[in-house]
């Protein structure tokens, strides 16, 4: 068994430097790399790319990083919840590269598949086709898309072993997998680390192999952004 | 009566067959959900990575690590299964999702949408929905009829940043039952007690009236 | 929820007809749909494409269909374990076509997924790339693959529910997963099916929105092709 | 003295480094397995959907639903994981798999492998070779120096249907241990008792020999 674990936050985003391309993982703030952003946050580094699905919050998750004006262009899907980020975006503080959610994380999961592009029919005949090469099948007009791959991807899973394998929990899935995949170097952070062995191998979701250093988290914070419930009759 | 949200909701739910796999958009669509026919079968697909979605979760039962793709806390019913969004993707480009509801800023009289960016002032970012718009084959548009200056949505063209091109099937808004046909909005129902005038009025595009049109049976 | 469940192998294989193509799941003869198999020989039906990555052994899996030449066209990756298939084969009988392992899985997932086409490195400069598109990516050629879909997948998982969501047993996955995709119908066949809700939402590897019908098989056969143990000390 | 089989194995065994994940081929290279260096951890994936492979089982033990891409049962190693060909594949062509080790009928001074096809004679099939020579950085291929007619398998040019181009590294045979450089078979290492004529004479492609070359250490 390859052992993944490294003890200590600083050892598990060594090598971060300023003008990077960094991948987390999340969908809103389900499922984020809480540790791994903040420590992102306290290193001061900056000049960063990120690929992200959305941008946090003003106050939390890759909030944290655009308060501090660490990123210079993200790449996400949809940024709608976020002031500070439309403040410096409109204000071209920020370059930002929207991108169908889909199409996003089909070009992460091609960058770890080693999968340098493919056709795809969302965002023909809109901006996001500009430029881009159109081709068509059975009738239907489709766009070239490339991978994306990343310097370092930030993932967050449920549970995870010291071999690397990762378990997540419900709908905190989301992009983490394919964000494993692509980056050069993936830390990955679980709220419970086993040893190799105590997991079931038929059901890990992220294989070891894509995984290079892995830690436990602390202090997760788990923030709800639409607390929605209905009441017992 | 012009229809408020949830009578669009009710009117887009009779859309629902025995079988679907749904995919709501954020807004009215997500209060599909609630009005089911007796009777039927379907299953909502959340593009975060959930099919299978149940009502909101009981007070105090929310689950951070459970929600839909608004961001909502969100509980599961029997059989449901969670996975990554490329796999949730491979589902909707891969037409296994049957069919998609979602809101929109502009509709154009040839099925073109766009409900992602206004020029300037504000841009959230397209989500799911351009994949949605897409690939789906049935794609229903629900949305009011006029934004909130009084002007048509339903339009000879779009003037914002498209989010699909000739993708619209169908509409459902306050004020009537619309399919998108090859020469423009053919009105199929009215909302109860609205006019043909009313519609006629509300409409900017080509505005397609054959015949009687029924009001709709809610 | 919507139920897959079918009450007998007819209902499960009806609208096969002559001339389709077939995907079917396994490896070897590790993961084998043994009922489709068993009943697809049986209903007599011929001219088929049939999509497996190997073509069984002489005598069972796919080799039932071979014997009986209800087989057009095999596409494959290997069929080094079939005598009739090779003699079929270097005779003119079967169609074959070739394809390199990881391209008829990833082509089968982008059929099921909605891509069309995407390029790999594999298989450039040889046989496999003539006639196909070849362009350069990071310096590296690469060829222009295409999806593939069937008008029935049959696949074999360990465990499924009623509303068709499927858990494989160890190598038994294989190409099971992306074939169901695949399938314009599929059909599943599994060792033990449950009630939708028995099995965990997170564990399961193909979501039942993949599969059309789904029944428990029988008399599982499970045979082994290269028996190889060690003796304890 | 040429080596036998198992001497291959243990000689392409010590090109293991720590950490590598490593896919193994049929035949010789399954063999590999067996001589891991003391302190050194690696993983051996199998295209078929496992990493963390094990030895076989003890007899009884075999299960027909755990088998390497050899169609051999084998067992698995704590920390192993399944997972499907898509995903497999995605390992092997994202290059997250750091070694393959695969036999060759042919190879050529280019770094040219033919292995999966005599025409007219014998068609298997490629299976997983493709993908692996066209994606690896680092390929190893073990096999014999000449073929069983006494022909060199070290070729100026492949004369069989290739299975990848410019792709082999390093070759390990039974006589010899060869670097694939610009201009040709670069000798490394001579198996015991073996002289540089008999390589000579066993290789048709241009061979290299830059200085002293040393006896293999097994």
């Amino acid at each position: 068994m390859i052992n993944k674990e490294v003890n200590s936050i600083e050892d598990a985003i060594k090598g971060v430097d300023n003008k990077m391309t960094f991948m987390l993982g999340g969908f809103g703030l389900c499922g984020i790399p809480e540790n791994a952003i903040k420590a992102l946050s306290e290193s001061g580094i900056n000049g960063l790319t990120c690929i992200s699905n959305n941008a946090g919050v003003d106050d939390f998750g890759l909030g944290l990083l655009l308060h501090k004006k660490q990123i210079k262009k993200m790449i996400s899907s949809y940024v709608g919840e976020n002031a500070e980020f439309e403040r410096q975006m409109l204000s071209g503080e920020l370059e930002v590269d929207l991108i169908p959610q889909g199409s996003l994380a089909e070009r992460c999961r091609a960058g770890g598949a080693g999968i340098p592009a493919f056709f795809t029919p969302a965002g023909y005949g809109t901006e996001v086709a500009e430029g881009k090469e159109v081709r068509e099948f059975n009738g239907q007009p489709h766009i070239l898309e490339s991978a994306l791959e990343a310097d370092f991807a930030f993932v967050k899973a449920w549970k995870g072993d010291t071999a690397g394998n990762l378990i997540y929990k419900g709908t905190a899935r989301n992009f983490n997998p394919m964000m494993a995949m692509a980056g050069k170097i993936t830390v990955a952070e679980v709220e419970h680390l086993f040893p190799a062995g105590e997991l079931d191998p038929a059901s890990i979701h992220t294989p070891g192999i894509f995984v290079q250093r892995i830690f436990q988290g602390k202090d997760y914070e788990k923030r709800i952004e639409q607390r929605t419930v209905r009441t017992k009759e | 009566m012009a229809l408020d949200k949830i009578g669009i909701a009710k009117r887009i739910a009779q859309e629902l067959k025995d079988g679907y796999y749904v995919n709501l958009g954020i807004g009215i669509p997500t209060l599909v959900a609630n009005y089911i026919p007796e009777g039927i079968n379907v299953e909502f697909q959340s593009e975060n990575g959930v099919l299978g979605m149940g009502p909101f979760p009981f007070e105090g039962e929310e689950d951070a690590d459970l929600i839909n793709a608004g961001k909502q806390t969100i509980t599961t019913l029997e059989g449901a299964v969670f996975f990554d969004s490329a796999t949730s993707f491979s589902m909707i480009r891969g037409k296994h999702v049957q069919l998609t509801v979602l809101g929109a800023m502009e509709v154009s009289e040839q099925g073109d949408i766009a409900n992602w960016k206004i020029p300037g002032k504000m841009v959230k970012g397209m989500g799911g929905a351009m994949d949605l718009v897409a690939s789906a084959d049935n794609i229903i548009v629900a949305m009011m009829h006029t934004n909130k200056r009084g002007e048509s949505k339903l339009l000879k063209k779009c003037s914002l940043p498209l989010t699909g091109v000739a993708c619209v099937k169908k509409i459902v808004t306050n004020l009537a039952v619309l399919e998108v046909v090859a020469k423009g909005f053919k009105l199929l129902e009215r909302a109860p007690g609205v006019t043909l005038e009313d519609i006629q009025n509300a409409t900017e595009g080509k505005l397609i009236i054959e015949g009687d049109i029924p009001e709709m049976v809610l």
